[in-house]
């Protein structure tokens, strides 16, 4: 089979055509937009697991530490008396900014699995912090009483979801292309020659592990952004939304999606969940048989996730 | 003499990619074969694509009459190729000796004669393979090969990174072996005239493909042939 | 003169085992020279000590008048040591054009800028391209690493040396693998390097090692055993015995 | 015929709780078998979703989604307690009496006026244990409860009850969820010699890994006396815990074995319905009398289903229950019910809770207090 | 004190007894195997199928989880693993992953989604004195279980060239073929031995914790934890961490509950920090 060749201007608009699409289900899917917009929330969350795993190397299954916190972080924001939205999404990101540096100390050394168990114990720890602090957060009862003012003073969150999906698209759209544009950056370019080569990297005089703190901070930040926006669109934190099993969750959503590919992160949400709640609405009791056999059927047809299986069909032009 | 080894008009390569284009030689009993060409022209890839770690599109390989070209590698070790990969790729998480007697089959080599013919090993018998350096590792590599008792060791470019004296001593070690004992060989190599000494056969690739075959000696004393094949000057080497 | 870099009772056990024991060796300015000697005499051990890959056990590094031996090995490549790896140590998924447009940015102290797009920064691909151009490599700026032949990852390991503007450059091994006529090309642009830089290689090769060195330092089982001109080491029996060989009469 | 009475129920299917929505599978299959699918005159269709445990932004995604795109009138459902505060804001916006059938934390029915609850809370069956406790001379007792937000709540209703009518808690020890071993527990409760021990643990695997280690260590011998809620002795999970459970006094709202006619008829019926290997637990039983309270809201009102004619109706029905009499209190929504003491036994061969004291119209002793 | 300790130790056995397993899949063979749980659920459900519905006896049940979970291992090893153990590890994870949801529907689809019952054999139940010690029988036979299994193995791996096989084999497949490994047929076995022992190790776990279809993601992280701090890849390192484990739970349970669930993650992020390869790292790491 002959690759299909893209140039870089065809790309650019297979981009917009796919940003583009996103937002027209505002006005196709006017029934589904709350589970849309927790698609793109979702989305982003894979896309700042991405900026770790795919692009820094950092094998991690406690991203949801982050997500969590800036979940809890904008919930209790609003809790308290500050709604407007915006300065919550700010705050989460600062936070989580911060959380994610100072863990990175403990995360960016060892092997890969030294670096998934201590991912996963943070977060473990995290978690059981959160149900501990019951007064603070509500415990396993989930934080109640989170009011979010109207976005811009403007939109109420209604209960169709449409002011939760503009906000949500906006925010996600802003941000991944944020993203984006810091995976095209210098920096971008030296987190991927990490990945290939942590020797040679310091040997070109690199300062590697200076580097996947920045990137480990950033992700974090990132993850947080997409936790503030579900705490908000769903005005509720509960405290799965800091759990182990969301971790892996948003891991297999990269993997499938396909990971260091910028776009693996949105294509595994959108496909994952809109799969799962297919299944899920077919059958409500053994959704997880169907989804398993999507899952498998997916590694054995394609490696590297759907971006990867793409990327083999399609030839990108490279002019630089 | 009978055949031992043919390749018949093959095309194989990586993926989509052809690197060897209708290759074919045929190779007889007992007899060492050189293969010369520039980088990148595909003898890597000849020597994987013996062990079958290539994808043969088209064409067939026979190695003492069989046909092998679907033979899983490990098959083909057992038929008596023994094989020293170019980038030598020995286990790092294996000791010295766990290397060479992780596959050790029986026959006249065995740990004591490989310590021997490379005492360097025997002192460095407890490191990892990833704790050696990279002379030591090719040594190992070599020795791999022997252990298993091949009638046709597949040299790739034996001798990088060995000192002088050892490349002296491993190229005369060869011819003896190949003399002596019967064990063949195929080398690929960077300096012809060493390639050349070691062998009686010689082919030189291009893109994929056979442009010279002959006779070692007969290349080895066509200075402007060579010359014309390689672009080397061989008038400055081991004058 | 002063010596660029210098190493005083330079020592590295591992276990038991004394890979590089009680090294002397300095480093003129512009020097030209060759470290030989037998395998696993410890000369890329010796390397490695150097450019901080290893924290020696014994001994100290100098280069000029700062003390080197405790600073990480990233730190001593953003000073201007640069070196290859024996063994090909590359970025397998990127380009070649990329990974010098990489070493360009990092030697540059932009690895951490996360706000501008790469390609902004056109004087590094400028750059890239005409160093890739020098090393004959330019054709292949935009093949994956990975599926280059081996002999123009070596060339592209010197280029990723190259591309830092070292002062000081540590090549272990640069000609292996690449051929014969083509090696010597690599070896005439590595002569030719401004005067300023310094240049130490390991290299089995004596063709090289006769023709390119100024200065040869001969290691043997971790400590050097001597030092001098291509023709005093070319002369010296001792080398001869443990490394040389018969077949190097022709020097 | 007229448009569907369309109900939404959110629901654990799968997962590690997906007992909860086939027990309220077959509770609402029940209900409507008997009444030929039909309430208040109109065929019922039940729009099932699973929330696969506790997760509060799909059940919420799920509850808006029934109402905006299914156009449900009732949501129902709601195991977890997370899920139900989070649907509860959709109950309101959309003004959707919601009606839960199992969560069990208190505020619930608080945070939103069109909810209503016919479960029951961990307050409500652990009060009356205590004070049954203090009855039958027990004047210390240690607690030990899982720690999450139903576990904390047990432990204080406990201990308020438990202090308040004169008895003393000597220790405490709350332990993780997804505990694999409780020998520290035991041995440090046996060091520790108390006269009795009280314990929660929601229904599934702790219990039974508990009383093994109970049993193992020889407490009983060693004269410690061992009580709890029901959900350690679960109708769906007694028979794979063995007889580990023998002789353990429990406090709940309903036991399979309760000897009314009304519950003879509805085990035999569920009996008939699914077989003997389910058996209906006190999570069926709430969704039978979920849809029973629908119906009789309906009847009162007419057939009329906007939000707060429908309230109105459930505030103070009343009506037997197969676990008993049942009412809802008309000023918190929540239910009020007896709460009976029981013992497990093995009664022709089966394990069960068999009831012999109980306490009548017990309210939420949490919101008693305020 | 004495009883914590050994209430520990047994905690522990179980831990060692089915995370060995994973050791050798994840640790030895390189795959990142989330799917072990499942092989281990395969164990247990066969033991207590065949205990409860046929009548069979324990020990021989044990032995039928073994071969149950090895077949089943073995299976799956030929349809999907054997693609994939040169693939990206990430995949690997979706491929297990995968697994993990097919086989939770299945078990719960057959099962149902409750517990199985399981009674312990009179010869295992209650307690003895063992030097002034009032022990659980069964604790004391999870010991010796997992001592035999480390002994067994240690015979294996250890000793004979197959363990240094694998090695070659993982280290890099291409060469390990063409120096004449089987390579295959040894993934093959090897992946079923790991397997196996997962089976094995769920059957025991039934005397402790309870079997439900959810067992495979409930007790992933133990597993993980014990094979991680000991040292992927070798059989000494997760018996010592799974002991470390096990008398750090329960003697922290004991000692200081209000640490609760921390403890353990506390004490794992430490040994990690301190051994970031295991406790007794796989050698040859670079
Ligand atoms: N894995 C691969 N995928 C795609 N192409 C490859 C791969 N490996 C090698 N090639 C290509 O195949 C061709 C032949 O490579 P090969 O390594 O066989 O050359 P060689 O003659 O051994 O060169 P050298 O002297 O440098 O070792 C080269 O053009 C190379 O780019
Ligand atoms: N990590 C290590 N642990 C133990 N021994 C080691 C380690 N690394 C290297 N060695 C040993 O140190 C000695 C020196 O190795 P080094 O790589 O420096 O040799 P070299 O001089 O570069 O040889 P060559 O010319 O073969 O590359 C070798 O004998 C090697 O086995
Ligand atoms: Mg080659
Ligand atoms: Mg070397």
């Amino acid at each position: 089979m002959k690759p299909l060749a893209l140039s870089p201007a065809r790309l650019r608009g297979i981009e917009v055509f796919f940003w583009l699409a996103l937002a027209s289900s505002f006005f196709l899917l006017p029934d589904k937009l709350t589970l849309m917009s927790q698609i793109v929330i979702f989305g982003l969350f894979a896309v700042s697991l991405d900026m770790a795993l795919g692009y820094a190397g950092i094998l991690t299954v406690g991203h949801a530490a982050f997500f969590g916190a800036g979940a809890y972080a904008a919930g209790l924001l609003a809790r308290h008396g500050w709604s407007e939205p915006f300065s919550g999404l700010l705050f989460a990101l600062l936070l989580c900014v911060a959380l994610g540096y100072v863990l990175s100390y403990l995360v960016v050394r060892g092997a890969d699995l030294t670096r998934l168990m201590i991912t996963i114990g943070v977060c473990m720890l995290l978690a059981e912090l959160a149900n501990r602090l019951s007064s603070i957060t509500g415990g396993t009862d989930g934080l109640q009483g989170v009011v979010i003012a109207p976005v811009l003073g403007l939109f109420e969150f209604d209960l169709y979801g449409k002011t939760a999906f503009a906000y949500a698209y906006g925010v996600v759209l802003v941000v991944f292309l944020g993203v984006r544009l810091v995976l095209r950056s210098p920096f971008g370019l030296t987190l991927r020659g990490i990945h290939d080569s942590r020797k040679r990297m310091l040997a070109i005089g690199s300062p590697v592990e200076a580097r996947l703190r920045l990137a480990y901070a950033l992700s974090a930040g990132v993850a947080g952004i997409a936790g503030a926006l579900l705490a908000q669109t769903t005005q509720f934190v509960g405290i799965e939304s800091i759990g182990f099993n969301r971790s892996a969750e948003v891991l297999i959503i990269l993997v499938l999606g396909g990971t260091g590919r910028l776009y693996g992160g949105m294509i595994g949400a959108i496909v994952y969940m809109l799969v799962h709640d297919w299944f899920a609405d077919l059958n409500p009791q053994y959704w997880m048989f169907w989804l398993g056999i999507f899952l498998i059927a997916a590694v054995m047809l394609g490696r590297g996730g759907i971006m990867g299986a793409l990327s083999r069909l399609v030839k990108t032009g490279r002019a630089s | 003499m009978s055949e031992m080894l043919a390749f018949d008009q093959v095309v194989a390569g990586y993926g989509n990619a052809v690197v060897l284009d209708r290759l074919s030689f045929a190779l007889a009993q007992g007899q060492s074969l050189a293969i010369l060409g520039r980088n990148g022209v595909g003898k890597t890839t000849l020597l994987e694509t013996l062990m079958g770690n290539t994808r043969v599109m088209r064409g067939a390989l026979r190695w003492c009459g069989e046909d092998i070209t679907r033979w899983p590698a490990h098959r083909r070790v057992r038929a008596g190729l023994g094989w020293v990969p170019q980038e030598r790729e020995v286990f790092p998480s294996l000791t010295v000796e766990e290397n060479l007697t992780v596959i050790g089959r029986p026959g006249p080599w065995n740990l004591q004669r490989v310590y021997q013919f490379f005492p360097r090993l025997r002192e460095r018998r407890g490191n990892y393979g990833n704790q050696l350096s990279g002379g030591e590792q090719q040594m190992l590599a070599i020795g791999r090969a022997l252990m298993t008792n091949p009638k046709l060791l597949l040299l790739d470019e034996p001798m990088e990174g060995l000192a002088p004296i050892i490349v002296e001593e491993l190229a005369r070690s060869i011819r003896h072996l190949c003399e002596s004992e019967g064990l063949a060989s195929i080398v690929v190599e960077q300096h012809p005239v060493l390639a050349l000494e070691m062998t009686h056969q010689a082919i030189v690739l291009e893109r994929g493909t056979v442009v010279h075959a002959g006779p070692s000696a007969a290349l080895a004393g066509d200075a402007s042939l060579l010359e014309g094949l390689l672009g080397v000057g061989m008038t400055d080497v081991q004058a | 003169m002063s010596a660029v870099l210098r190493t005083r009772g330079l020592g590295i056990s591992f276990g038991a085992f004394r890979a590089v024991d009680d090294v002397n060796l300095t480093l003129e300015p512009g020097a030209r020279q060759a470290l030989i000697g037998p395998n696993g005499a410890g000369k890329t051990t010796l390397i490695n000590l150097l450019t901080g890959v290893f924290k020696p056990t014994h001994g100290t590094i100098h280069m000029g008048e700062r003390e080197l031996t405790a600073l990480s090995a990233d730190k001593r490549a953003r000073m201007g040591l640069a070196r290859t790896f024996q063994i090909n140590t590359l970025f397998p998924s990127l380009t070649p054009l990329l990974s010098v447009v990489l070493a360009i940015s990092e030697r540059d102290g932009l690895g951490a800028v996360w706000w501008r797009p790469l390609k902004r920064n056109k004087a590094a691909f400028d750059e890239a391209h005409a160093l890739l151009g020098r090393l004959k490599l330019d054709a292949l700026a935009d093949v994956p690493v990975a599926e280059l032949a081996y002999g123009k990852q070596r060339l592209l390991e010197i280029a990723l040396a190259m591309a830092a503007r070292p002062r000081i450059l540590l090549l272990d091994e640069p000609a292996a693998g690449v051929p014969e006529d083509e090696s010597g090309e690599l070896f005439e642009a590595i002569a030719e390097l401004p005067q300023d830089i310094s240049v130490l290689f390991i290299e089995h090769d004596m063709n090289l090692v006769f023709r390119f060195s100024r200065r040869i330092s001969v290691l043997v089982a971790g400590r050097i055993l001597t030092e001098g001109s291509p023709a005093e080491i070319g002369r010296d029996p001792r080398v001869r015995e443990v490394y040389l060989g018969h077949g190097a009469a022709h020097v | 015929a007229d448009e569907p009475l369309r109900i939404g129920l959110i629901a654990t299917y799968s997962g590690p709780y997906a007992d909860y929505g086939r027990q309220f599978d077959a509770g609402v299959a029940l209900y409507l078998k008997e009444h030929g699918g039909k309430i208040a005159g109109r065929t019922v269709e039940v729009i099932k979703k699973d929330t696969a445990g506790p997760a509060p932004d799909a059940a919420k995604r799920i509850a808006q989604e029934l109402v905006v795109r299914d156009k449900v009138s009732v949501l129902t459902g709601l195991d977890f307690s997370p899920n139900a505060y989070a649907v509860a804001a959709i109950a309101t916006q959309a003004k959707i009496p919601t009606l839960v059938m199992n969560a069990a934390s208190s505020a619930i029915t608080a945070s939103s006026p069109y909810v209503a609850r016919l479960s029951f809370t961990v307050q409500q069956v652990t009060d009356p244990m205590a004070r049954w406790m203090v009855k039958q001379g027990v004047k210390e007792a240690y607690t030990v409860v899982a720690d999450y937000a139903s576990g904390t709540d047990a432990e204080t209703a406990f201990k308020k009850a438990f202090t308040a009518q004169g008895g003393k808690v000597v220790g405490e020890v709350r332990t993780p969820m997804n505990n694999p071993d409780f020998s520290a527990y035991v041995q440090r409760i046996k060091d520790a010699r108390p006269q009795a021990v009280f314990f929660f643990f929601p229904s599934g695997v702790m219990p039974p890994a508990f009383l093994k280690v109970w049993k193992e260590r020889g407490m009983e011998e060693a004269g410690i006396k061992l009580y709890a809620t029901g959900e350690a002795t679960d109708d769906s999970y007694l028979d794979a815990t063995g007889d580990v459970a023998l002789g353990l006094v429990t406090s709940h709202h309903y036991s399979y074995a309760h000897a009314s006619p009304k519950n003879q008829k509805f085990v035999k019926d569920f009996a008939a319905e699914f077989g003997t290997k389910l058996r209906p637990s006190y999570f069926a039983v709430t969704a039978y009398d979920t849809m029973a309270a629908i119906d009789l809201a309906l009847a009162k009102t007419k057939g009329e289903l906007s939000g707060d004619k429908f309230m109105d109706a459930l505030k103070g029905l009343k009506f037997e229950s197969p676990r008993g009499p049942i009412e809802i209190d008309p000023a918190t929504r929540d239910i009020v019910q007896t709460v009976y003491i029981r013992k497990t036994e093995r009664v022709k061969g089966e394990l069960v809770n068999v009831e012999f004291d109980k306490f009548e119209r017990v309210k939420d002793p949490a919101k008693e207090s305020q | 004190m004495g009883i914590v300790i050994f209430d520990g130790v047994a905690y522990g056995m179980l831990l060692f007894l089915i995370g060995v397993g994973l050791s050798i899949t994840m640790g030895l063979m390189n795959f990142v195997n989330l799917a072990h749980g499942t092989f281990a659920m395969v164990g247990g459900y066969a033991a207590s199928v065949l205990m409860n519905h046929f009548g069979v006896g324990f020990f021989p049940s044990l032995a039928a989880a073994f071969i149950a979970a090895a077949l089943v291992g073995a299976v799956l090893e030929f349809s999907f693993y054997r693609r994939l153990y040169r693939a990206h590890p990430l995949d690997q994870v979706l491929l297990s992953i995968g697994i993990v949801f097919v086989s939770v529907a299945v078990f719960t689809y057959f099962f149902g989604p409750t517990m199985q019952a399981f009674q312990l054999p009179p010869l295992l139940d209650g307690r003895v004195s063992l030097l002034g010690l009032e022990v659980g029988r069964y604790r004391l036979f999870l010991i010796l279980c997992g001592v035999a299994v480390l002994a067994a193995l240690l015979g294996v791996l250890g000793k004979t060239r197959y363990g240094a096989m694998v090695r070659a084999a993982v280290d890099n497949q291409r060469v390990a073929g063409g120096t004449g490994i089987h390579v295959q047929r040894l993934f093959f076995l090897t992946f079923s031995l790991g397997c196996g022992l997962a089976g094995l190790g769920g059957a025991l776990s039934l005397g402790m914790l309870g079997l439900e279809p959810s067992f495979p993601l409930k007790y992933l992280v133990y597993f993980l934890i014990v094979v991680c701090v000991g040292g992927a890849g070798t059989i000494t390192g997760p018996f010592v961490a799974a002991l470390l484990v096990g008398i750090v739970d329960v003697a922290g349970k004991y000692y200081l509950p209000e640490a609760g669930a921390f403890l353990i993650y506390v004490v794992m992020i430490i040994m990690l920090l301190a051994r970031p390869n295991g406790i007794i790292p796989r050698k040859g790491l670079a």
